[in-house]
């Protein structure tokens, strides 16, 4: 039993490089995903407090509508912009309608309000585009498919999809893009201020509606790379909202309002549950991956409340 | 307020005549600090029962800090306390509590979803013991339990006079009254030691008068002792039997008010003469 | 005056006072024969449960458009949305049982399981065609279950009868690996003893590779598994979104398609056509027909879809999950014709319905007199066994869609039906008193 | 004019300090009894017994288990839906154990495991809080969703994976199983419900419920008074999650009748949570209300199509259920926050007015 725990996994990884370097690259594909959706918390909470949980159901729809418009006959790029186009709409409604009557709620207030808004759009996407899951457009989209195959030595192969290849990408493309995005620009500093404090950034005459706003459009595109990458992996279907929990646990691990923090958590969670399920997984017979992140993720949290990127709380009183 | 300062010239003196005044609570050497940040320093005072003791300084010479470290809510890197005759280091908030050190807060801590009746006699907490079993049945023990303890309450709301207000949620009363259901609050564990964090920021005149009364009253009428921080110079002048004076977490004075009040490093501190 | 009567009850409803029922009795016409239908068209089983639901109601529909039901009797068709949650599945069960149901098909193992022990109470069967409790097969002890034409057993003896096949005998299997990749449910679970003692039997050896349903398109840990097991074939229980994502992940790690295989509830045509090109191959079991090819099919399509009448999209006919569904109300169709035969009554009753059931025979010549020549295998119900252990066959996805790979198989009925007698008999223990059958067999 | 409390005196502390110090409010909860427990069972049919009636009763007292913990002591929970689970197995093993014991108070014995369960995944909350600590029950909704299909042992090693309810038999009347009758079910679903609640009224309105609230209140001030934050909370945990257990007991024993490890999956604990807040965090009274909203309108929703003469697919019908109740769950955090029970405050207090409005 000890050796099955500490010392055969190790020797497995070892003996098997080729599977080992598959394993980890899994494990960063799932990572890099699980960072995006953290992301589209990350960006939502960062600027207005709000948790939302929507996020998922936002991939989800994002995916959704881009494949819909593309199977009635609107020609993919077109159908991608349109995508953006009604992520803008969305983003832009659920600022007037829900964020700012809600203004000033307690959290757990606005946390429910986006759970609401979950129950909305299950509803609202399984009304315009049927229930049924969809095949990402992946190729009309010019992403690539297929794969290429390394051998390791004579040990044997690692396999890399170009479309996991493409995520890993785009994921890094869009964070340095948002990172101009806050560092640079006027809105992004605006975006910054708000963060930090919410009447201060009011005082400077900083319009918190619009910033609202942006924040969700923001949100709403990662959650269109998201659903372009996901949906590509499996397909699009509204199974595919409860994998967006997964990235609850890298929020804990990385902070609710680290960007950076998003994505290390996300590698950590993605690494941390591909090497637990498969190395370790089978001595309590398998499936630890629904829960393994989680448990990764208390643990730290009792040693570490504040986060891998967030600073040491003091209580105040 | 000059009224107030010939009554307050009695207590100390007739403390003076019997024995030895006795030690409540001795700070040997304590030291805190955050990251590297010093919050207090090497400071030693005590504080003998029956007393009214004001700790004061300028913003941020650390008096919420001591007070905090005295009741146990931040542990300090080096010092010691005597409590009672009873030399601490550490020790936890609820442990202070069950001991018998009460306090109010610089920023009203009350439990804002409850009602003034039920803040008061959430200080009676430490005092009721029925157990779960007793609770979940009422009649009986836990409700004979509640009325003894309520009735106590109700003598705290006579003497602070917020009859009115027994059944308003505190979180919908004005500021003045919140200070003072605070102070119920506290007074309801019947405290050893009672900490009051700047009780008179942000009164009116007529409020804080009415405030100084009551820990006159309280000092004198329960012999409860008190230690307090203040701003007010006048207030704490009047009320207080000694002070302690905090600047940059260092203690620069203490003793008898008019003492204090004549001290150089105090006078400078207040004005702001550069270290 | 009927409005004011609709108003009434419109706001005692919002009021929420118990007249819920009450509403649901006047909805039902007294000449029809009615049959609930228990579909999911929502939640993340969705992509699996539309084509079926489209199926049943079609076929039904058809037969109102074309014959004017069944003996000259309407029916009464109605869905209730159970989104494959059992909550709703209850709920939809109580909303419609006091309506003349005459049997429930909840396509959930979950709400199955939940109306076997009421079906007896309520007079009302539940046919679970090809899923649900195994054990149910054995009549005597659940008389008001049927779950023809095959329990999960039956169709995992044929994988394993399969792969013999392909290995050249069964006694081949020995020091084989199959890997046995499933949905980690009630519905998975079920074929692992019949499994554990084949592979005990045939000395092959077993890899389990569970899937969390929560987790069912994020299968790259199972997948990383197999591919370093390296298994020689790979069976599959899985359903709705779980299948396409499965077959992709095979795809990605590059397992030979030929050696997987699903069970006939992974064998939709957008599970397959989701591994593009790389899924040509794949094989799973099915016991409906292949294609739109049937004459009853060409009647649904012009009678139900082209009219209207129906949210089928015509492509869609044919395809294995909707002749799955058609297939289901063939059987309740020719359960209720053969209840009215037996009866005498043209307006049956659940009672009547079982023993309709009980007593179905759809032989060759009755299924091409329905214009379904060839669609299933001929399969009659016995008083004792209410699956039949019928004869599967294989499908192959050629890439574009499905074609018969394979003559049809016989189960394993040695091996099946004590372990489905073993089964039956502890069911009834654990769930003791277990009612005895009420109702003596005719033979 | 009717809802008047003036001139209704309080002579004493302990009339002061009952549950409905008010007349009419005694009046009430008097009509709202005869009706539960008369009127309900003479008129009602099966489908209002056993599809609304029994449903809102087990997911009211689950919403009461939640509110104990959210509302009165501000931990926020996400893993309801488990906790209810290991009160049905837990129910379920004691059951088949022991077979000939009264099912009633094996399925009140059953909240002692979750209750267990509850305070073990309570002890995180002396560190974490707020948003961090919902992440973390997760945890345990996700694990012990695994165990309960991962240990055969907790459903009897049935080949089906999920636990049937066995008949049983309370005084010569079946309670349990398919035979029961939904009377039967009902009363004793009401009778658990009732009781439980007017325990924890008695709970809440003593010194331990005042020790909830005011860690929920500013916890640091609680501990500076002498309450000890990880007993407190924990005992929070534990009432709590012993009365989610016993709803998950019967919600499987007297309503389902067989369920699987995915019947109290995460969408269970956001149904529940969703009752809490809606009816009110932090009211009895509200937990009431708001499992009635969430469970009884979809329901309703279903029949009104109908009603108003369309003809719509079921699906359909489903899809704009879904969208009304997001869509409502929305509007009436914006128009209340605090919830049906604040609403019905406001209700109270115009009616204490009424018909003058100043």
């Amino acid at each position: 039993m000890l050796y099955d725990i500490f010392i055969d996994p190790f020797v497995q990884m070892y003996q098997m490089p080729d599977f080992f370097l598959q394993v980890l690259w899994e494990g960063f594909v799932a990572g890099i995903l699980y960072a995006l959706i953290a992301l589209g918390f990350v960006l939502i909470f960062k600027a207005s407090g709000v948790f939302n949980f929507a996020q998922g159901i936002m991939v989800v729809f994002a995916g959704l509508t881009l494949v819909g418009l593309n199977e009635n006959g609107v020609p993919a790029y077109l159908a991608l912009i349109l995508t953006i186009g009604v992520m803008g709409v969305l983003a832009y409604g659920v600022e007037r309608v829900v964020m700012r009557p809600l203004v000033n709620q307690p959290e757990i207030i606005l946390l429910m309000a986006t759970i609401g808004l979950t129950y909305f759009l299950v509803g609202f996407g399984e009304f315009v585009f049927g229930g049924e899951p969809k095949q990402m457009i992946t190729e009309q989209l010019g992403l690539p498919t297929g794969s290429t195959a390394f051998e390791i030595g004579d040990r044997g192969l690692v396999i890399l999809q170009h479309i996991d290849i493409a995520a890993a990408v785009i994921a890094v493309l869009m964070v340095t893009a948002l990172a101009i995005f806050f560092n640079k620009t006027r809105i992004g500093r605006a975006l910054r201020a708000v963060a930090d404090d919410h009447q201060a950034a009011l005082s400077v005459g900083i319009s918190l509606n619009q910033i609202w706003a942006i924040v969700w459009f923001a949100a709403g595109l990662v959650a269109l790379a998201t659903g372009i990458m996901w949906g590509a992996r499996s397909d699009v279907s509204f199974a595919l909202e409860i994998v967006a929990f997964k990235a609850l646990p890298v929020l804990i691990l990385g902070g609710f309002t680290s960007i950076p923090g998003a994505i290390v958590g996300g590698l950590i969670i993605g690494f941390g549950e591909k090497i637990g399920e498969l190395y370790w997984g089978g001595l309590v017979g398998g499936g630890v991956e629904s829960w393994l992140a989680y448990i990764i993720a208390l643990i730290f949290l009792l040693f570490r409340p504040q986060g891998l990127f967030g600073e040491r709380i003091i209580e105040r009183i | 307020m000059n009224a107030f300062v010939t009554e307050k010239t009695l207590p100390p003196s007739d403390a003076n005549e019997g024995t030895e005044r006795e030690l409540l609570l001795r700070v040997d050497n304590v030291s805190l600090s955050f990251g590297g940040v010093k919050a207090i320093t090497d400071i030693s005072f005590d504080i003998q029962k029956g007393e009214i003791r004001a700790i004061i300084g300028p913003n941020g010479a650390g008096k919420t800090s001591m007070l905090n470290v005295i009741n146990g809510f931040y542990h300090p890197q080096e010092g010691t306390i005597t409590w009672q005759g009873q030399v601490r280091r550490k020790m936890k908030p609820y442990e202070a509590a069950s001991q018998g050190i009460a306090r109010t807060f610089q920023n009203v801590a009350l439990f804002k979803g409850m009602t003034t009746l039920d803040n008061i006699m959430s200080g009676r907490s430490l005092r009721m013991h029925r157990n779960f079993f007793w609770q979940l049945l009422w009649r009986g023990p836990a409700e004979r339990e509640e009325i003894e303890h309520r009735r106590k309450v109700e003598d705290i709301i006579d003497f602070l006079e917020i009859q009115a207000i027994r059944k308003t949620p505190v979180g919908r009363l004005p500021y003045g009254l919140q200070k003072r259901v605070e102070l119920g609050r506290a007074l309801a564990m019947e405290p050893d030691l009672l900490l009051l964090d700047e009780p008179m920021a942000g009164m009116n005149l007529e409020e804080k008068e009415d405030m100084s009364r009551f820990i006159i009253d309280v000092n004198q009428e329960f012999g409860t002792t008190i230690a307090l921080i203040e701003h007010d110079m006048g207030v704490v002048m009047d009320l207080s039997d000694r002070v302690v004076v905090l600047d940059y977490g260092k203690k620069i004075a203490d003793g008898p008010p008019e003492e204090v009040q004549a001290s150089q490093a105090v006078i400078d501190a207040y004005l702001g003469v550069s270290h | 005056m009927k409005n004011i009567k609709q108003f009434a009850l419109g706001t005692a409803v919002a009021l929420g006072v118990g007249l819920s029922g009450a509403m649901t009795t006047a909805v039902q016409a007294e000449d029809s024969n009615y049959v609930p239908l228990l579909t999911y068209r929502t939640g993340p089983y969705a992509g699996s449960g539309i084509h079926i639901a489209n199926g049943m109601h079609d076929y039904l529909q058809m037969l109102n458009e074309r014959d004017g039901g069944i003996g000259g009797v309407k029916l009464a068709i109605e869905e209730c949305e159970t989104g494959y949650n059992a909550q709703k599945g209850v709920e939809c069960y109580e909303a419609t049982k006091g309506k003349g149901a005459l049997v429930y098909n909840p396509y959930s193992t979950g709400i199955t399981l939940q109306l076997i022990p009421k079906a007896g109470v309520d007079k009302i069967p539940v046919l679970s065609m090809g899923y649900g409790l195994s054990a149910a097969a054995v009549g005597s002890t659940f008389p008001w279950i049927f779950n023809v034409p095959d329990t999960y057993w039956d169709g995992a003896s044929v994988v394993i009868k399969y792969i013999g096949e392909q290995e050249g005998g069964l006694e081949n299997l020995k020091g084989k690996k199959i890997g046995y990749i499933f949905l980690d449910a009630g519905y998975g679970r079920e074929p692992l003893p019949l499994l554990e003692q084949l592979a005990e039997k045939y000395g092959f050896e077993l890899l389990q590779y569970p899937v969390p349903g929560a987790e069912m398109q994020n299968q790259s840990s199972q997948w990383l598994n197999v591919r370093r097991d390296r298994p020689d074939y790979m069976v599959m229980w899985g359903w709705g979104a779980m299948n396409p994502t499965a077959v992709k992940e095979a795809v990605k790690i590059r397992f030979p398609m030929d050696k997987f295989i699903g069970v006939w509830w992974s064998a939709g045509d957008d599970d397959a056509a989701a591994g593009g090109e790389g899924a040509k191959g794949y094989k799973a079991l099915n016991f409906s027909g292949v294609g739109p090819d049937f004459p009853a099919l060409d009647d649904i399509k012009k009678l139900v879809v082209d009219a209207g009448k129906s949210s089928t999209d015509a492509s869609s006919i044919g395809s294995t999950l909707y002749n799955r569904g058609v297939l289901n109300s063939v059987i309740i169709a020719e359960g209720i014709r053969t209840a009215q035969e037996l009866t005498g009554k043209k307006v049956i009753t659940g009672e009547d319905m079982r023993l309709g059931l009980e007593a179905l025979n759809l032989d060759e010549a009755r299924l091409a007199e329905l214009g379904l020549k060839g669609f299933a295998h001929p399969m009659k119900v016995t008083c004792e066994d209410h699956a039949g252990s019928n004869p599967v066959f294989i499908q192959e996805w050629d890439g574009k869609k499905w074609r018969q790979a394979s003559d049809w198989i016989e189960p394993m009925t040695d091996v099946v039906r004590p372990l489905l007698e073993q089964a039956a008999a502890e069911y009834a223990e654990k769930n003791a008193p277990w009612p005895a059958r009420t109702e003596p067999c005719p033979n | 004019m009717f809802y008047r409390e003036a001139g209704q005196f309080k002579t004493s502390y302990k009339a002061d300090q009952a549950l409905f110090p008010i007349l009419q409010d005694r009046v009430g909860l008097a009509v709202i009894l005869i009706t539960a427990f008369a009127v309900i069972p003479a008129l009602a049919n099966d489908f209002f017994l056993t599809s609304i009636m029994i449903p809102f009763l087990v997911f009211s007292l689950a919403a009461i288990g939640l509110n104990i913990l959210t509302g009165f002591c501000g931990q926020l929970s996400l893993g309801t839906g488990a906790f209810m689970g290991v009160g049905a197995y837990a129910a379920y093993k004691l059951t088949s154990i022991f077979p000939d014991a009264n099912v009633i108070v094996m399925v009140l014995l059953s909240g002692v495991f979750s209750a267990a369960i509850g305070a073990i995944f309570g002890l995180p909350s002396l560190r974490i809080k707020g948003l961090y600590l919902a992440v973390t029950t997760l945890a345990a909704q996700f694990f012990l969703e695994w165990c309960f299909i991962r240990i055969p042992w907790l459903y009897n090693y049935n080949a089906s994976g999920a636990i049937e309810v066995p008949h049983r038999e309370v005084f010569g009347i079946v309670a349990t199983g398919a035979e029961a009758t939904p009377l039967a079910r009902y009363f004793i679903v009401l009778g658990i419900t009732v009781l439980i609640t007017f325990l924890m009224a008695n709970v809440l309105r003593g010194r331990i419920g005042r020790s909830w609230m005011m860690i929920r209140d500013m916890d640091i001030a609680a501990e500076l008074m002498g309450i000890r934050p990880l007993q407190t909370k924990l005992m929070a945990f534990a009432v709590s999650s012993y009365i989610c257990g016993v709803a998950g007991a019967m919600m499987v024993f007297f309503w389902l009748n067989a369920a699987e490890p995915s019947s109290y999956s995460i969408r269970l604990s956001f149904q529940v949570l969703f009752m809490v807040i809606l009816g009110g965090l932090g009211s009895l009274g509200g937990a009431f209300m708001g499992a009635a909203f969430i469970w009884i309108l979809p329901v309703v929703l279903k029949f009104v199509p109908g009603l108003l003469g369309f003809d719509l697919a079921a699906e359909t019908v489903e899809h704009a259920t879904f969208m009304i109740i997001g869509a409502l769950i929305i509007f009436f955090l914006i128009v209340e926050p605090h919830g049906f029970a604040r609403l019905w405050q406001i209700a109270k207090q115009k009616l204490r007015v009424w018909p003058f409005p100043y």
